[in-house]
Parts: structure tokens; C-alpha cells; sequence
């Protein structure tokens, strides 16, 4: 019995200890795997480098241009934190107003629907006719890219108050702006934490989708315009390492963001709380 | 306070209560008991102010001002994400008090259930009768006019429910507060009550009352013949109840 | 000096030269021009910040876009034609597009705005399909990648592309060629501007042609140097490729422009796109396009002696 | 005393039916108040219908070019529910695939991340000269558009099950999968029918991105190409008619997704139940 | 089962256990008794596995299947988007068994409680009470051999809490179930159990063992002058064990 629990126990300490390795290992091992997959594939079946290029040369272009690129990345990133910013900014406020009243919720909510779906490539030259300061502008259009998640989940975040601590907040006589600021908004933080990691994604595809209908005048070039422009003079090396850099960037992005969840949640909701072994 | 009349039927069909009168004055010190299901709780919602009665009024003889009442649940109703302290500093939080102002009686009322030294722990950190008991300190800590309480101490041992019958006892002697008190022990409803409201189930309703005339409350008084007496008188009117139904 | 600004159809490159040249020359100063380019994008739509009076002049791509206006009750006059012919051309791999009859064998790339335009005209002039249309991205790739396609493009600029990254030279086909026959790159502006502002007009079209002859054929560095700074992308190399095939294909002098000047447009010329594009049902025959055009600023010969 | 019950019992009464009856009104009444200010904008302003048509202008042409909107609509919408069917399947089954083994979710997320931020525009060339089937194509088009908001809201919900709950499982010795089917799953709802709702109006951008960048050859034409022609056209009026429909459809994609949400949660959760008063 | 020298700490650096030996014989009905937070709840997850010690070992004799397991947890833990009959039919699903199948043990369970008639109700419409029986119908469904409850009675009133323990004993001496059984009650202890393990706080130990001697167990029991010199003898080691800490 002794022994066959001793066996367990140390079974249990070997998968712990698997698991934390495995937790960076994994996904690095995965990437190196997928790298090298994609090289395979490029050399098995012969394509050009102007249609798929090997990591390898996607690499060495990234070395290259980096004079170009480096800075596109740069001036992407502030972009999608600038919207991010608003998108938080702009869900939240929406968010919180529609809790204070039904009848704003009932009577905007629509909008905002609508904002969502816009495609923003047909009203963007809409939105520059008339707003004359281009990054107001281009904020703009990432924020209509990026607020919906937020809206939407902090909306859903802030409805789903434990009943019974609403009761408490009433009988203690709590204002609407305190039952807001104590009670629905720490309830609604897992919610808006995962919207936020949605948001997160679409913030730098806004930032994207922005400076592709907008341009980044006077804020120099970011990466939509490398991309479409290496695609364009079929520099495909350079468009897939502006790809390549995106994507970290998502990662990144994603990856800080689960941080602050992570940090934010880890001593109360089920979500993030470590399991008592 | 009273009660005329009230009935409750929820969305569902249920009709929870019927017909209850209840009669409430200031500064007495009232039980609810009754079988499990038998609207309790959901009688207290209402004095509470929580719920509409389908039918009937509950009325307020004079003010009742929301900063005089302490509530404890059924349940504990802890804010997860808010360690014991600021759990109970919430009464006070909502009346405008900052921590450090409030922190000395916030440890007075953890010191009272005896939880002084879980001030920074998470609700989910306790057991189940330590939830119970921060809920307990959140409803006192402002020391208030009218106490509402649900089955508070269901879910602690013997000592501690009676060191907590007792503080709770001089908490009204000192404050001259209201009690609303639900409770399954007959023991303990008339150990604390000055009246006992028996309710009968399906649906919900007054079945009987009975006043428990006690000069002292004290560890005298549990032991007396007199007390014995009267807890037979309950518990044979609380099966009458439930044979009732 | 009046400041004025001009909206192009891209990033600046060498199909812009003229304009650049006449900045660059003086051409604009000269009449009283203080000349601002604006140079277009992927999704840049200087059209609709003329409209809303942000800029003056805007590129416009071909006469098509200008009867849409008038179709459309819009104050816009095309003033002058940079372009006698479309520069528009379809690349094949070698081989593969002789005749333009050859490319309905081929799957065709071809962006919305040209599926929107040309391509109806190539529907019912040449009975080209819905189906064999790929939608183009301004990524060729795939069409190198399949030898059974075709690409749209500029006759300046793609078959270069191709060149230098696939390492062999598609075969082009001039979409003017076929029958296609559309001025480009056209100068537009409100109604309002000419009938208010008709020197400025004036100035802004001699100028331009002045620009064009003297970046054809006079010396094209400073003219280049300034496209260069507006797009630090584009190489010499392309640059001088853009300006040979415009004079090889006679993109800008080549017609009408011979006699009477770069910019000029005749009633006839344009009476018979329009009978083309009514008949490719691309727009209703009964338009009047009388008031989308005007000819009083060209066919002056203004700048012809620059041309050596 | 009685009295003022009675005032307070009729006030209460008379809110109930008062939002009742604003909760169709209130809609509407702000919908004809933004059309009509619109209206005024334009009239006031002059702004020429080439630039911003007037409502009315709108939908005059909505009736007139009806022949052509009309299918496009249906083409566009019915891209839009098969992306979000894609999406559903896709998302749900990343989430609980995540949810079933920590490696997957370690090794695998990365590159959901980078799916979500890569620009669908410039991949799309790569993606058609690899996917011969052209439906096939534009579904995958669109599910990279839409389908992350329900793969993160899914994964947030798998895991913030009630820890009693998974206890009460394990004790009762359920499988892993049993534990996913009657546990996690019914715990996730509230947080994927979030997701839906956001992923709804996404799986309409995704249609109307995949059309743009890829065609709808036959399928018909949606109301991408449609847009497009008509700014190319200058038929601004076409063109907002079409934006007009896209809107209708997103909202009424919401309508019914939070319909669905509803009627799922109202027994149990308490962002859908009515508050007993 | 028994326990040897089991420690726990939790990640707070909360020693909620420390050396505590136990050792429960098949058949037997062990109660663990103890001051609130003590950590019987930590006790019980231990032993149905649910957490691993620090230190020692927790090690069962023979086999112990999941099939043969009921257990009550302090909270009622019930699946709150489905209906009563759903939940207590979670155990019987587990296993396999089609709700057709299980609906008349389901039925009988919820009969046994008092709430046959709420098979179609959603938890959120119970009483507390209420959630707590269904709790305790779930566990009993499979009629199990071993049974882990922790405060099962707690919430209930006196007569349905007789009940109830009347019925759990009889339900032992039908299926010679082994409980394991978590209570603040002295009295329901000495009538329930066959021993009484009288826990200490702080760090959490065993601080007491007594046998509980008893032929029969029935209202007679209860009255006996036995039992009451028994419950006095229980009452005495828990506040030995309380006055400890
Ligand atoms: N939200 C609800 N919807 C429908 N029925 C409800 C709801 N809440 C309570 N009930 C019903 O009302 C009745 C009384 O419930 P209540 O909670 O008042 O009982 P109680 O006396 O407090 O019982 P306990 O002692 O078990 O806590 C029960 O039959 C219950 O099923
Ligand atoms: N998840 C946890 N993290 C940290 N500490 C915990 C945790 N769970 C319980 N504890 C601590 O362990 C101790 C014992 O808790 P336990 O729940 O076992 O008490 P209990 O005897 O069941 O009490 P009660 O009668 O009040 O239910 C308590 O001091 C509690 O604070
Ligand atoms: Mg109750
Ligand atoms: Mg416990």
C-alpha cells in the first residue's frame, strides 16, 4: 500500500515539475516544429520564393529591412495600443452607461450593433472628410474595429451579479454609482478581461485595417502599408516578415494581456485560481 | 413593522406565503421558526424590502433608515474578491467611511466572531461556519436599530453558537435594537426571543406565537427548568405546524 | 500664387512623372500655381475629397469614371486626358497570350474596380466570362504561380515586377489595343472650379502637359528625385522602366496629342468609348454626358516645342 | 401610511408598463430620431447626395435597386451563417480540445492568436492558390475573421467551472469526457453565447471581407462588391442603401443570436433572469 | 481507511491540519466533531481524495470504488441549470443509466427528503434547506457503501433533521454502509454515531476519541437518560478541545 502511494506521490511530483518545463518548452518546441515544417514544405515541393517563403529567408529579410520594418512595427504597435486604449475607454463607458439605464441600453445598443458591422473600409472615407485631424481619424476606425468585445462582454459581465450580494447592496442602501463602482464592475472583471483579450487581436487588426484605408500620415508608416506594398512589388519575403511581425505582435499583445487577467483574477475567480492538489 | 395579510406567489406558481400577519415592535426581539420550505426566508425578503408581496403591505411604523439595519443571509454572500476586511468594511464603505476610519471597529466585530487574525484572507481561504461568521460581522459592525438574520449560526458548533447567542443578546441590550431572527433551533429561538413566530408550510403562514417571558438570558437561564419547559411548548407547537401541512 | 492640390490615383511612381516634372520645372509657378501632390493609396479616395472640397484637382482613372459622374448627377468635368491610351495591360506567362482572344482560355485577375469597368466592356465586346474572373489583391503571386492565368496590370510597371522576381518576361497585351478606347488618367474638378476659377484650370492643365514633355523628353532626375521622396521604395530602375514604356506604348503622345498637344481630347474620341461602353451595357445610352467634359483647356499644343 | 403605499404600489405598477411598452418604443423612437437628424444634417448643410445622401434618398433607392440588393443581401448573409456555423464548430471545438489536454493548449494557442491577427487581405492570394474549392476558400476566409471571440469566451467558460462542482465529479468518478458534455459545457454557456453575440456581427464582417478579397463566383454577388461598385460608381446612395442592409443584417443577426441566449440561460443564469420585484 | 500523521497547509500558509491519525473500519458510523474551521471539511476532501496531504498518507483497505460513493458537501453544490430530478440523477448518469432507467430511484431519493413534488424546479427556486436535501438525496441515490457528508443537517429544522436521521440509519443497517459524517451537533452525533471523533483547532487534530455505546438507536435513545449523560460527556470533550486552542 505503502509503496504503491510512494509510486503515486512521486508520479504526481513528475508530472508537476513536466508540467512548469512544458508550459515554455511546448510551445517553443511547437514553433520550432512548425518552422520547420513550413521550410520542409518549401523545399520538398520546390515553391518559389515569391510565392511562399521559406522561414529562413523570411528571417534574413527580417534582418535585412529591419531599417523599414523595425520602425513600421513601432508605429502598428502604438497604434493598436492607442485604440486598445480606446476600445477599453469606449466598451467600458458604453458598457457602464447601458447599465445605469435600461433605456439607453434599449435605445443604443442597436448602434452599436450597427458600428460593429459597418465595414469600415466603405465609411472611412466618410469619416476623413469630415473629421479633419488624421489620427482622430484613424482612431476612429480601429476603435470601431476593436469596442464591440468589450461592450459586449463587460455588458454581459455587469448582468451577471450574484443576486443575492445585489440584495445586500440594496438593503445597505448603496447608490447606483457604488452598487456600479464595489459590486458590478469587480463582477464583470473576468468578463471584460476576456473580451479584453479579444479586443486585443482586433485593436492591432484595426490599427491594420486603419492605416490600410487611412494612411499614417505624419505618424510615418506602419506594417499594413509594408505589406501591401511588398505584396504589390512582390517583395513576398518582406510581406511575410511584416506577417511574421504582426503576428508576434498578437502574441505579445495577447500574451501581456493574459498576464494582467491572470494577475487581476488569480486570488478570487475559478478561472484563474491554481487547484489545491 | 407589520405584516397584513402578505401573500407571495412567485414566477414559477409557487405561493410561498399566505395570509401572514406578523406584528413587529420596536425593540422586541422576534424568531421565525418553522419547517424547511416554509417561507422563512422569504418572509424576511420581504420585511427586508427585497420583494413586493403579491398581496398584503408591509408597513414601517415610523423611519427606517437603511443605515440602521444589518442583514445576515442564508448564505454568506461574501464578495469573492474582497478579503474578509473589506467584506465587512462594506457597510461602512457605502455610508462614506474610508478603511483606515473604519478599520478599528471592522476589527472589533471580526474580533467578536472570533476571526481577528483572517482580516486578509480570501472568503474562499474559509470554511464554511467561518464565512458564515465574517457575514455575521458584516451585519454588526454598524451596530444597528434592526437586525435581520437567517439562520446565522446553522453552520457553527455548539460553543461558538452559544459564546454568539450571548454577544448577540448584550449587542441588543447595549443598542435597545430590533431582532428579526430565523432559526431551526427551538433551543436557541427561545433562549433569544422575546416572541417566538411558529409558521406552518404549503403555503406559508403564522401558525401559532408564543411569548417566552424571561427576566435574564444567561447561562442560568439555559439550564433552568423553566427553559426546558418552554422549549417542549415550541417544539410541540412547531410539529403542530408541520403535522399541519 | 494660388495653392492648389492635386490627388493621384497611388503612391507616387513614375506614372506620375509630369506632374512631379511641372512642380519640380516651374511649369505650375509660371501661371501662378502653387502646386501640393497628394498622392493616393490602396484605399486612399481622392475622388471623394475633391468632392468634399478638400483638394482641387484629382487623377481620375479613365472616361468611364467621368460618365459615371454624369450618371450620377455629379458636378465633376474632366479637363483634360494625360493619357491617350488605357496603360492598362494583361500579363500572360510567355507564350500563353499572343492575341487578346488567347487570355479567354486563362483564369484573369482582375481587381473590383476593374470588374466594375474594363471588364463589362470585355464581356460584350469579347465575350469574356463571370467565371474565368479571380479577384485581384495587388498580389501577383499567384498568378505566377499558375501558368494558366492572366493579371491585369500597368504596362509600366508589372512586367518589370515579373521580371525581376519570377526571372522570365510575361508576355503584355495593351488593353487599348484590343479596342479599349478610354483616355486615362484623366484631370478632373468640380464644375464649380471651372466655371469660377477657369485660369486656374487653365494653368493647372498647360502646366501639366509642360511637365509631361519636359519628363518624356528633357531630363527627369529632379522630377524623379521628388517621386522618390514621396515613395522611398521605388528604384531608379523602375522609374526609368515606367518612362520607356510609356514612350514605347505612346501611353501620353501618341493620336490626337501629336498635333495638338499632351491632354487632348476630341468630341469623336470620346462619342465612340461612350457608344462601346453603352452597347457593353457598363451604362444607360441615353446619358448625357455633354457636361462631364469640357475641351476649352486642351488642344492648344501648349509645350509641343519641348519635344526634341 | 395606506395611502402611500398605494401611490407607491400604482407608481410601481404604472414603471412596469411604462418600460413594457418602451422597450419597442424606445428603439424606434431613437431610430426615427437619428434618421430624422440625419436627414436635417444633410438638409441643413447642403451636403450633396454624392457625399452623404439624405435618408430618404436612401431608401428610395433601397425600393428601387431592390433587384440588386435584394440577392446580394441574401448572398451575403447566407456567407455570414455559414461562417458562424465554421466558426461555432471551430471555436467550440479549439476551446474543448484546449480544455482537454494543457499541451494542446500550450503549444497551440500561439497560433490561434496569430490567426486572429493576420490580415485575412494578404494571405488570401496564398490561401486561393492552395485551395482550389472556392466555397471552401471563402468559409476559411471568414472563420479566421470570426471565430476567436468564441474560441476565448468558450476557453474562459470551460474554465471557470464551480470548483465543487468539478470536485463533485471527480468524486463521482466521471470521465473527462462526461465531466466536458454534462459539467463544463453548461457551465460555458453563458460565456459562449457572449462570444456568439460577438462573433455574429464578426462573421458578417468575415463575409463581407471574404467577398472582397476573394469573390463570390458562384455563389452571386453580395453586398461587398456591391459596395464597392457602387462608390466606384459614385452611386453613394446605392452604396449607403447597401451599408443600410448590412446594418439590418447585423442587427437582426444580434436580435436573434441574443434571442437564442436568452431562451439557453433564462432558467439558470443570472444575467437572463428577471428579477423577481 | 485510515489516516497516518496527515498534514495539511494550504498555499496561504493556512496549517489546516497537522498529524492527525484516524482509522475508520467498514461499517462503521464515525463523526467528526469540532469548533468552526478546525478543518473537518479539509478532513473529509482528504479523505475522498479530492486533495492530497502535505505530509502522511491517507490509505484505503481494499478497494474503494467511485460507484460506491455518496458524499454531502457543506455547500449543496447543485448544477444550477438544471432541474432537481437532473441533478440527483447526476450520479445514476455518471454510471451510465438513462434518466427512464433512474427516474424511480430518483423518485424514491426526493420522497425520502420531502421534495418529491419538486422534481421540476431549478435549484435557484428552493430554499436553502431545500438545496441542502436534494444535496442529500443525490448522495443516496446510488444507495452507496460508503457515505461522506459534511453538515448534511445543518440547515434543516428539528423535526425534518430527526427524520432524516432516522432515515440515514436505517439506510446503514440496510446496505452496512460505512459513514464518515461531519457535524456541529453533539446530540445528532451521539445519536447517529458509533464513535465521535472530537477534533481541536489550530492546527487541526484529532483531540479525542469516544464510543458511543448504543443497542438501539430510536426515539427511546433519545430520551434515555443514557444518551443525555452521553451528549454531557461529548459536550465536555469539545470544549476541552475548543478551550485548547
Ligand atoms: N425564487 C424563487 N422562485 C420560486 N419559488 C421560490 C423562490 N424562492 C423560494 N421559493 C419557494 O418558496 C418557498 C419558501 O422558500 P423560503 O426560502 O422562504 O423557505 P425557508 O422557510 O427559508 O426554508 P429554509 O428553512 O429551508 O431556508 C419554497 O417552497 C421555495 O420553493
Ligand atoms: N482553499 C483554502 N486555502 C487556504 N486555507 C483554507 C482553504 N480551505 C480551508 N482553509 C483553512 O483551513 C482551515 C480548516 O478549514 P475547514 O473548511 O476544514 O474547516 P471546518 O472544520 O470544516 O470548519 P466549519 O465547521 O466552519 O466548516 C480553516 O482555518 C480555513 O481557513
Ligand atoms: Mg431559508
Ligand atoms: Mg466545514
Amino acid at each position: 500500500m505503502t509503496e504503491a502511494l510512494d509510486t503515486e506521490e512521486t508520479a504526481r511530483l513528475r508530472r508537476a515539475r513536466a508540467e512548469r518545463i512544458g508550459r515554455w518548452l511546448m510551445p517553443a518546441l511547437t514553433i520550432v516544429a512548425a518552422l520547420v515544417i513550413w521550410d520542409r514544405i518549401v523545399v520538398w515541393n520546390q515553391i518559389p520564393h515569391y510565392i511562399l517563403p521559406g522561414p529562413g529567408l523570411v528571417a534574413q529579410t527580417l534582418v535585412k529591412d529591419w531599417a523599414i520594418l523595425g520602425p513600421a512595427t513601432w508605429v502598428t504597435l502604438k497604434i493598436a495600443m492607442m485604440a486598445l486604449s480606446v476600445a477599453v475607454i469606449g466598451g467600458v463607458g458604453l458598457a457602464v452607461i447601458f447599465s445605469l439605464s435600461r433605456w439607453a441600453e434599449m435605445s443604443f445598443y442597436p448602434f452599436a450593433v450597427v458600428l460593429q458591422v459597418t465595414p469600415v473600409v466603405a465609411i472611412a472615407p466618410l469619416i476623413f472628410i469630415y473629421v479633419e485631424n488624421r489620427t482622430v481619424g484613424l482612431l476612429l476606425c480601429a476603435w470601431i474595429v476593436a469596442f464591440f468585445p468589450i461592450l459586449s462582454n463587460t455588458s454581459l459581465g455587469l448582468r451577471s451579479v450574484d443576486r443575492n450580494l445585489a440584495d445586500l447592496y440594496h438593503i445597505y442602501g448603496a447608490s447606483r454609482w457604488q452598487r456600479l463602482i464595489h459590486l458590478q464592475l469587480p463582477s464583470a472583471l473576468p468578463y471584460f478581461l476576456g473580451g479584453l483579450r479579444i479586443a486585443g487581436g482586433l485593436s492591432l487588426i484595426g490599427a491594420v485595417v486603419a492605416e490600410y484605408v487611412a494612411g499614417t500620415a505624419g505618424i510615418g508608416t506602419g506594417l499594413a502599408f509594408r505589406i501591401l506594398e511588398a505584396g504589390y512589388r512582390l517583395n513576398i519575403p518582406r510581406m511575410f516578415a511584416a506577417l511574421a511581425l504582426i503576428a508576434a505582435l498578437g502574441v505579445l499583445i495577447f500574451a501581456v494581456l493574459s498576464l494582467i487577467s491572470h494577475l487581476a483574477l488569480r486570488h478570487w475567480h475559478e478561472s484563474a485560481l491554481k487547484r489545491e492538489s | 413593522m407589520r405584516m397584513d395579510g402578505v401573500g407571495k406567489v412567485f414566477a414559477g406558481g409557487v405561493t410561498a406565503l399566505s395570509g401572514m400577519n406578523l406584528r413587529v415592535a420596536t425593540g422586541e426581539f422576534v424568531s421565525l421558526l418553522g419547517p424547511s420550505g416554509c417561507g422563512k426566508s422569504t418572509a424576511l425578503r420581504l420585511i427586508a424590502g427585497l420583494m413586493q408581496p403579491t398581496t398584503g403591505k408591509v408597513s414601517w411604523q415610523g423611519k427606517h433608515d437603511s443605515g440602521d439595519l444589518g442583514v445576515v443571509f442564508q448564505e454568506p454572500t461574501l464578495m469573492p474578491w474582497a478579503t474578509v476586511e473589506k467584506n465587512v468594511w462594506l457597510p461602512l464603505r457605502l455610508r462614506g467611511e474610508s478603511l483606515p476610519d473604519a478599520r478599528p471597529r471592522i476589527a472589533q466585530a471580526l474580533e467578536m466572531v472570533g476571526l481577528g487574525s483572517f482580516a486578509n484572507a480570501y472568503p474562499r481561504e474559509l470554511s464554511g461556519g467561518m464565512k458564515m461568521r465574517v457575514s455575521i460581522a458584516r451585519a454588526l459592525v454598524t451596530q444597528p436599530r434592526l437586525i435581520l438574520m437567517d439562520e446565522p449560526f446553522a453552520a457553527l458548533d455548539e460553543i461558538t453558537r452559544n459564546k454568539m447567542n450571548d454577544d448577540l443578546l448584550a449587542l441588543r441590550d447595549r443598542l435597545g435594537c430590533t431582532v428579526i431572527f430565523v432559526t431551526h433551533s427551538v433551543f436557541e429561538s427561545v433562549y433569544l426571543s422575546d416572541r417566538i413566530v411558529v409558521m406552518a408550510p404549503r403555503p406559508g403562514r403564522v401558525a401559532e406565537e408564543l411569548t417566552v417571558p424571561a427576566p435574564r438570558r444567561d447561562e442560568e437561564f439555559r439550564t433552568s427548568a423553566d427553559y426546558a419547559a418552554q422549549c417542549r411548548a415550541v417544539s410541540a407547537a412547531l410539529s403542530r405546524a408541520t403535522g399541519d401541512a | 500664387q494660388t495653392a492648389v492640390s492635386f490627388g493621384t490615383n497611388w503612391v507616387a511612381q513614375g506614372e506620375h512623372g509630369g506632374y512631379y516634372q511641372a512642380v519640380e520645372d516651374g511649369s505650375y509657378k509660371e501661371c501662378g500655381l502653387d502646386v501640393t501632390i497628394v498622392p493616393g493609396g490602396p484605399q486612399v479616395n481622392n475622388r471623394a475629397m475633391m468632392l468634399a472640397g478638400k483638394i482641387d484637382f484629382n487623377m481620375a482613372g479613365n472616361l468611364l469614371s467621368t460618365f459615371n459622374a454624369a450618371a450620377e448627377g455629379v458636378p465633376v468635368v474632366a479637363v483634360a486626358a494625360t493619357f491617350q491610351k488605357e496603360p492598362q495591360v494583361f500579363l500572360t506567362h510567355p507564350g500563353k497570350g499572343k492575341t487578346f482572344d488567347d487570355l479567354k482560355k486563362l483564369k484573369i485577375y482582375v481587381s473590383d474596380e476593374g470588374f466594375a469597368s474594363y471588364y463589362l466592356w470585355m464581356k460584350s465586346a469579347h465575350g469574356f466570362t463571370d467565371e474565368q474572373r479571380e479577384v485581384y489583391t495587388f498580389n501577383m503571386a499567384p498568378f505566377i504561380a499558375d501558368e494558366n492565368t492572366a493579371i491585369q496590370g500597368y504596362v509600366s510597371s508589372e512586367p518589370l515586377m515579373v521580371q525581376k522576381e519570377a526571372g522570365w518576361t510575361p508576355d503584355s497585351l495593351l488593353l487599348a489595343d484590343a479596342g479599349y478606347g478610354t483616355y486615362s488618367t484623366l484631370i478632373e474638378t468640380m464644375a464649380d472650379t471651372v466655371a469660377t476659377r477657369p485660369e486656374v484650370v487653365q494653368c493647372f492643365v498647360d502646366g501639366s502637359a509642360k511637365g509631361w514633355y519636359n519628363y518624356l523628353y528633357g531630363d527627369a532626375s529632379k522630377a524623379d528625385a521628388r517621386i522618390k521622396a514621396d515613395n522611398p521604395e521605388i528604384t531608379d530602375e523602375q522609374l526609368a522602366f515606367a518612362r520607356e514604356q510609356m514612350k514605347a506604348y505612346g501611353i501620353v503622345d501618341s493620336g490626337d496629342a501629336l498635333e495638338k498637344g499632351i491632354g487632348v481630347m476630341t468630341k469623336e474620341h470620346i462619342d465612340g468609348f461612350f457608344k462601346d461602353m453603352a452597347e457593353a451595357g457598363a451604362i444607360s445610352p441615353d446619358l448625357d454626358y455633354s457636361k462631364a467634359y469640357t475641351l476649352d483647356f486642351v488642344g492648344k499644343g501648349v509645350g509641343m516645342e519641348m519635344k526634341k
